[in-house]
């Protein structure tokens, strides 16, 4: 068995033709293995937010009346967390091409900055959260009516917090490995596709479950 | 299942050393232990019982093809006297009664028998079901009260479901089967009696002393009475629920 | 083309420790085996509760020995109670859709087989890997612990079809701690799914060795990577729909619970929800899950056709394009499982078209088994065998699709035994004959030892006749309009037809002893079997490159290096009627 | 061995078919204006069926036949006639031609049913299902349904419609555990639950309908046969599920007009 070296230099007998063809073990669509397994969970992990979103949705035409409770401090404060989340993304940006330039201390310091964002942006979201339950809303009531926007709110919003809180620890595991120089520059990068979609998801949840509800004048 | 009949027995273990060592510190006589007993009335005319329509299960209809089955929340004897009420002392301090006997809930016709099954705290007592169609024993205590909800089929030929209650509590009793099928088993703290046909009742075994008689009926609630017991006699405490 | 920098692939060494080597291995051979073994002893448990339901409908009175002391309130006694019936039924489901049909076929030989037929060291994520058995692992405790708590598993079916399932221990006895144990186990199950899909595609997508190019893959190959791609879709939908209803559950939200609820009499603190996006969410999950459990079947029946009839496939590439057009189709079709739900009835006429359009590829796809087969050198092995009656199931289960998929025949069959013969001939029997010849045809690989072929013969006899006594007579009964999930027959109209149920039962028991042979071969011949040579069935692809078993990275160091397509058999060459994937490259084969 | 294959898939297929087309096992007997159209439907899908089902089982059992491996067989093997091509043509005639017949001719019997109104003059009765049993409730003679109050739903008094007495609506209506309805009137159900999940299911009508709590659904037939049909619940609701079921009377008018009266006198 030969073992000729190139990816492309491999060739086949069909049909009589020759036909050159991949040589396999690289990457025949450029996408490093954990970069392809990162989108997959992307793509899966994007369908059950899109779940969650649909049954809210479902749920808010259905409703005869859905309360509209966010006044002016409640939209600013999302608006800031908005705000965090996606200067976080732009340190996670610039964390990535640190690492890819091999810079590794700057690399560390935007992963670290990137993931000081996550916990600002919680921080809000539970001092937001406690808020809203001091003024009584629950999953199952609120003092506004419709008593499935606690659910959708908590839901949805719960589901993001729990995503912003992995992908805290993650980058911050990312940010030692890669310190280390126990992790690559596409670990990285990886950490930043998953950081980009939280923020992604953000942006949906944001205008849908704030914006929407926001306080008529 | 077999843990909760450990807990009974052990618990009724103890309690009836515990109820032996404190008769025979005291040396009481057993022997003077009075009775309760009266009738209950009712005053006004008894409400509409409606009847109830089984044709959803074809047994239950043949078994009540000739004699049509009623509502039992109001059952007026000709004199007035009140059936399926309880009576019960609601100060009783003492301990537990030891009582061998064993209350049954029979499920016949597709009605319960009796209607209302009153029960010491800690008593065990029976299910059973005479009838060729399968029923449902689905008791609702209040979760608070410590009591454990159970839900139990029984189909024709089954064997008796055996059980106990831990608290005193009014327990409402429906067959998830037969949504007519409604009862009661009403668990009490200490002698207890229930009504029957004509309203009359009586409680047995009553240590001499002063009491407060209450008696429940599941549409009119309760009414108490103040009596008191001397030793081997009997006293009187008659009662009348006014009609709605 | 611009050529990317290789990336490292790191070559673990094959562990020591029993551990690691048998428990918590990450070798992708170890893991399908596991998978394999989890799933046998769900089927093992699922068959027993068959026979349970099966017996409590025929002879509701009898003394099931042990059964009151695994439950003293649903089987008082040892005699099964109508809501028992019930819990073991949804437990049955739950097993065999979950546990059974999704992870042998797929996580079970996909893990074992396919790294090895692509030329792979191991998966991409070998960690991953682990991961996703252990946590599957996980969820099947959980279910089968729902059999040993108070009240015993939940009544509300393998659909768990709110407000039943989302109402709590009001509505029912194992509506309780059971449904809650469930909705975790099925959540549980979700993540194990997803993690194992996105390894399967990585590891097609970027582990292939020299000359695999897609279209020379096995067609296992692309039914795993079909497959894991609807796992991926679609079980991301169902560990959301999980989450609701554990949160309906225990956090007191609505999601699936409208207003005015009163369960027992007790009026449930609920409102805006509805009952129907359960059946949307679970259903968009429910069908392509069909699919997730026939497709890797299809890509068995068609190596294990091709080897045994010694021709090629018939129309690889149609193979290939008629899979992903079932795969793409399935995300369709959800609403026939719904006609009746109370949706509009206009969706209903829509979601007919995509159903019978959908039978397009499932058509052409068994009439190229069945070319496949024509004029072949047929070799009546044991796996050949439930590779014919996998047809053969296949088309009787599929044709009461065509009655089921009208909206207007929905009307009176939905809910039937019609349904219940359908979906057990079609997806069941059909993905478990898929199994079977799996098991016939790659265990000598796998163990390094035979199957007896008479035992397996034996095996094939009863189980073949077996199935079509249980579920064909489903078929006639459900026409007379035979509710299915009944425990017992109390309509009149329905008593002359008792007999047939006895029949069925007859035929379950006697269906299920002869996978005691199965068991008892499997397990025997472990051990005890003949030694298997590296290539027992003279066939092709990569894994019969190797010795039997393989070593921890399947290929001894070396870089397999592929010249020829999956299937080429009928070719006569120095000898042999086939040439290896792995033959040097040479004359154009002459056939 | 593929000799025994063949014969025994010969004998499943022939006695399969043999068993469906003797009819043995067959739809009660119709008993509604609809029903007809929908046997004639499901006739017609039989056909089609059975004869896709003949065919692939003896093709497949006369290959099994006839290509079994002998001992030191070197015949070649042969490639199906007109490769892939032909069969694709099958398959797409053979489904193609089903689904015209059966989607766009055979609507007909879901459009009846779901797209038509019902008739003008139809007999509205309200259906309640709960755990385990259907009631049901006629407007009595002002026509007109008092609304169904969840809350004030107590079976114990025998109130299964949460009728609130003091509304003028509900006063005159009149509640009955069993479904009579006259012969030859088209009848509207609007079927509502109370608790779960249930199914509506009337072999003989040809009706079946699930029914979701929160939702009131309408269906219409018109009942063609006096007698006594049962009605099942066919979705699971619980543990009484198979106990859960009711009767429908179809009486003649005169019959009707009796019962109807009698059960007002029984409220």
């Amino acid at each position: 068995m030969s073992h000729s070296s190139g990816p492309l230099s491999a060739t086949a007998v069909h049909d009589g033709r020759d036909l050159p063809v991949w040589g396999g073990g690289a990457l025949p669509y450029a996408v490093p293995s954990k970069k392809l397994g990162m989108w997959l969970f992307i793509v899966s992990d994007a369908i059950t937010f899109s779940a969650v979103i649909f049954a809210y949705g479902y749920l808010r035409l259905a409703a005869p009346a859905w309360p509209r409770p966010f006044e002016t401090a409640s939209i600013v404060n999302a608006t800031v967390m908005t705000f965090v989340l996606l200067s976080s993304s732009v340190a996670m940006v610039l964390a990535v091409r640190a690492s890819s330039l091999g810079k590794v201390s700057g690399a560390v310091g935007w992963l670290v900055a990137t993931a000081l964002g996550g916990v600002i942006f919680d921080i809000l979201h539970i001092r937001e959260w406690l808020g809203l339950i001091a003024e009584g809303v629950r999953p199952f009531s609120n003092p506004w009516g419709t008593p499935m926007f606690g659910a959708a709110f908590f839901t949805m919003t719960g589901l993001h917090m729990i995503h912003v809180t992995i992908g805290v620890v993650y980058l911050l595991i990312i940010a030692v490995g890669f310190g280390r120089r126990k992790l690559s520059a596409v670990d990285v990068e990886v950490s930043g596709l998953y950081w980009h979609f939280v923020d992604l998801v953000w942006m949906f949840i944001f205008p849908l479950v704030y914006l929407l509800s926001a306080k008529m004048a | 299942m077999r843990n909760r009949q450990n807990w009974a027995v052990a618990l009724s273990a103890i309690v009836l050393v515990c109820c032996g060592a404190l008769l025979l510190s005291q040396k009481v006589n057993a022997a003077g232990e009075g009775k309760i007993t009266g009738t209950v009335k009712l005053d006004g005319t008894a409400p509409h019982m409606k009847g109830i329509d089984m044709s959803k299960d074809p047994y239950c209809a043949k078994a009540h093809a000739t004699d049509p089955a009623h509502l039992e929340q109001v059952v007026a004897g000709a004199n007035g006297g009140l059936e399926n009420v309880v009576l019960y002392i609601s100060n009783w301090s003492g301990s537990a009664q030891a009582s061998t006997a064993v209350p049954v809930f029979d499920q016949k016709n597709c009605v319960y028998t009796p209607h209302v099954l009153a029960m010491d705290a800690g008593q065990t007592f029976k299910v059973i079901t005479s009838d060729q169609t399968t029923h449902n024993i689905h008791p609702l205590p209040n979760p608070m009260t410590g009591n454990i909800p159970w839900n139990q089929s029984q189909p024709p030929g089954a064997a008796p479901v055996e059980k106990s209650w831990k608290a005193a509590e009014v327990i409402p009793v429906q067959c998830n089967i037969h949504p007519w099928m409604h009862g009661w088993f009403v668990v009490v703290k200490g002698p207890y009696a229930t009504t029957d046909d004509k309203g009359s009742y009586t409680i047995d075994n009553v240590p001499p002393g002063n009491y407060t008689v209450t008696a429940w009926q599941e549409t009119y609630n309760t009414m108490t009475q103040k009596v008191t017991v001397a030793a081997g006699a009997s006293a009187t405490a008659d009662f009348t629920f006014k009609a709605k | 083309m611009e050529s990317m920098p290789m990336e490292v692939q790191h070559h673990h060494t094959a562990p020591t420790s029993f551990i690691r080597k048998y428990v918590f291995s990450v070798d992708h051979k170890v893991i399908g085996k596991q998978y394999y073994f989890l799933a046998i002893f769900s089927v093992f448990v699922g068959m027993v509760l068959s026979w349970l339901v099966r017996i409590h409908l025929v002879w509701p009175n009898i003394h099931i020995w042990g059964l009151g002391v695994l439950s003293p309130t649903g089987a008082p006694g040892g005699v099964m109670s109508p809501d028992y019936y019930l819990s073991l039924l949804t437990v049955h489901g739950t097993l065999m859709v979950f546990f059974v049909l999704t992870t042998a076929p797929q996580a079970g030989f996909g893990n074992y087989a396919l790294p090895i037929q692509i030329g792979a060291e191991d998966m991409a994520f070998p960690v991953l890997n682990m991961l996703s058995f252990w946590v599957t692992f996980l969820a099947l405790c959980a279910l089968v612990a729902t059999l040993f708590v108070k009240d015993g598993p939940p009544i509300s079916g393998w659909t768990a079809y709110p407000p039943l399932s989302a109402v709590g221990s009001d509505a029912g006895p194992g509506l309780g701690m059971g449904q809650n144990l469930w909705a975790v186990s099925i959540a549980l199950f979700c993540v194990g799914s997803l993690l194992g899909a996105l390894n399967f595609i990585v590891t097609t997508v970027d582990l292939r060795c020299k000359g695999m190019t897609l279209m020379r893959m096995p067609l296992t190959c692309w039914a795993w990577l079909i497959t894991a791609i609807l796992s991926l879709l679609s079980f991301a939908v169902l560990f959301a729909a999980c989450v609701l209803l554990f949160l309906d559950r225990n956090a007191g939200t609505s999601f699936f619970l409208p207003a005015g609820l009163l369960v027992n009499g007790k009026l449930q603190n609920h409102s805006g929800g509805s009952p129907l996006l359960w059946q949307h969410l679970f259903w968009f999950f429910g069908h392509p899950e069909v699919y997730i459990a026939i497709v890797p079947g299809f890509g068995v029946i068609s190596h294990v056709l091709s080897v045994f009839s010694r021709k090629p496939v018939l129309g690889y590439k149609v193979i290939v394009g008629c899979l992903l057009s079932i795969g793409f189709l399935s995300f369709t079709v959800w609403g026939h499982h719904m006609f009746l739900s109370g949706m509009s009835p206009y969706s209903g006429f829509l979601f007919s078209i995509p159903t019978l359009i959908i039978t397009i590829p499932a058509t052409i796809v068994s009439l190229l088994w069945l070319g496949t087969v024509y004029g072949g050198r047929l070799r009546f092995t044991t796996s050949m065998m439930f590779g014919l009656g996998f047809i053969s199931v296949f088309v009787t289960g599929g044709l009461g699709g065509m009655f089921l998929a009208q909206p207007s025949l929905d009307i009176f069959l939905h809910g039937t035994y019609f349904v219940v013969g359908h979906f057990h001939m079609v997806m069941g029997v059909a993905a478990i004959f898929g199994m079977f010849a799996g098991t016939y045809f790659w265990f000598p690989k796998m163990f390094g030892r035979m199957l007896n072929e008479k035992l397996g013969k034996v095996h094939f006899w009863i189980t073949f006749v077996g199935v079509y006594c249980i579920f064909m007579p489903m078929h006639f009964i459900g026409l007379e309009g035979m509710p299915r999930r009944y425990s017992s027959f109390v309509n009149d109209a329905m008593q002359p037809l008792m007999p047939v149920h006895t029949f069925m039962t007859i035929a379950a028991l006697t269906t299920g002893a002869a996978q005691f042979i199965f068991f008892f071969n499997l397990f025997w011949s472990m051990y005890k079997g003949a030694k298997a040579p590296d290539n027992p069935w003279e066939s092709t692809t990569l894994e019969w490159t190797v010795p039997s078993p393989p070593p921890f990275d399947n290929f001894g160091g070396k870089h397999p290096v592929v010249s020829y397509d999956a299937y080429e058999y009928g070719v006569t060459r120095n000898g042999k009627d086939y040439i290896m994937q792995t033959d040097p490259p040479g004359q154009p084969a002459s056939s | 061995m593929g000799k025994a294959f063949g014969v025994v898939l010969t004998i499943i297929t022939t006695i399969s078919v043999a068993i469906f087309v003797s009819r043995h096992w067959w739809f009660p007997e119709v008993a509604s204006a609809h029903g007809g159209a929908m046997d004639h439907q499901f006739v017609e899908t039989f056909v089609g069926a059975a004869i896709g089902f003949i065919l692939a089982q003896l093709a497949l059992a006369v290959f099994a036949w006839k290509y079994g491996e002998q001992k030191g067989d070197n015949r070649p093997i042969r490639i199906f006639p007109g490769g892939v091509k032909w069969l694709l043509v099958l398959a797409f005639v053979y489904v193609g031609s089903e689904i015209i017949l059966l989607e766009f001719v055979g609507q007909k019997v879901w459009a009846a049913m779901y797209f038509t109104p019902p008739a003008t003059d139809s007999l509205q009765v309200q259906v309640l299902a709960g755990q385990f049993a259907f009631y049901f409730r006629y407007p009595g003679p002002d026509g007109k349904f008092g609304p169904i109050h969840a809350d004030k739903i107590d079976e114990a008094s025998a109130n299964f419609f949460g009728i609130d007495p003091s509304d003028p609506a509900s006063k005159d209506d009149i509640v009955t555990a069993e479904l009579a309805v006259p012969v030859n009137k088209p009848v509207e159900l609007l079927l509502n639950s109370k608790d779960m999940d249930h199914g509506f299911y009337l072999r003989e009508m040809r009706v079946q309908q699930d029914m979701l709590p929160g939702m009131q659904i309408p269906i219409h037939f018109t009942p063609t046969k006096i007698g006594k049909y049962d009605i099942a619940c066919n979705q699971l609701c619980g543990l009484g599920h198979y106990n859960m079921r009711a009767f429908l009377e179809v009486m003649s008018e005169e019959d009707y007009q009796k019962w109807i009266v009698q059960q007002a006198s029984l409220q």
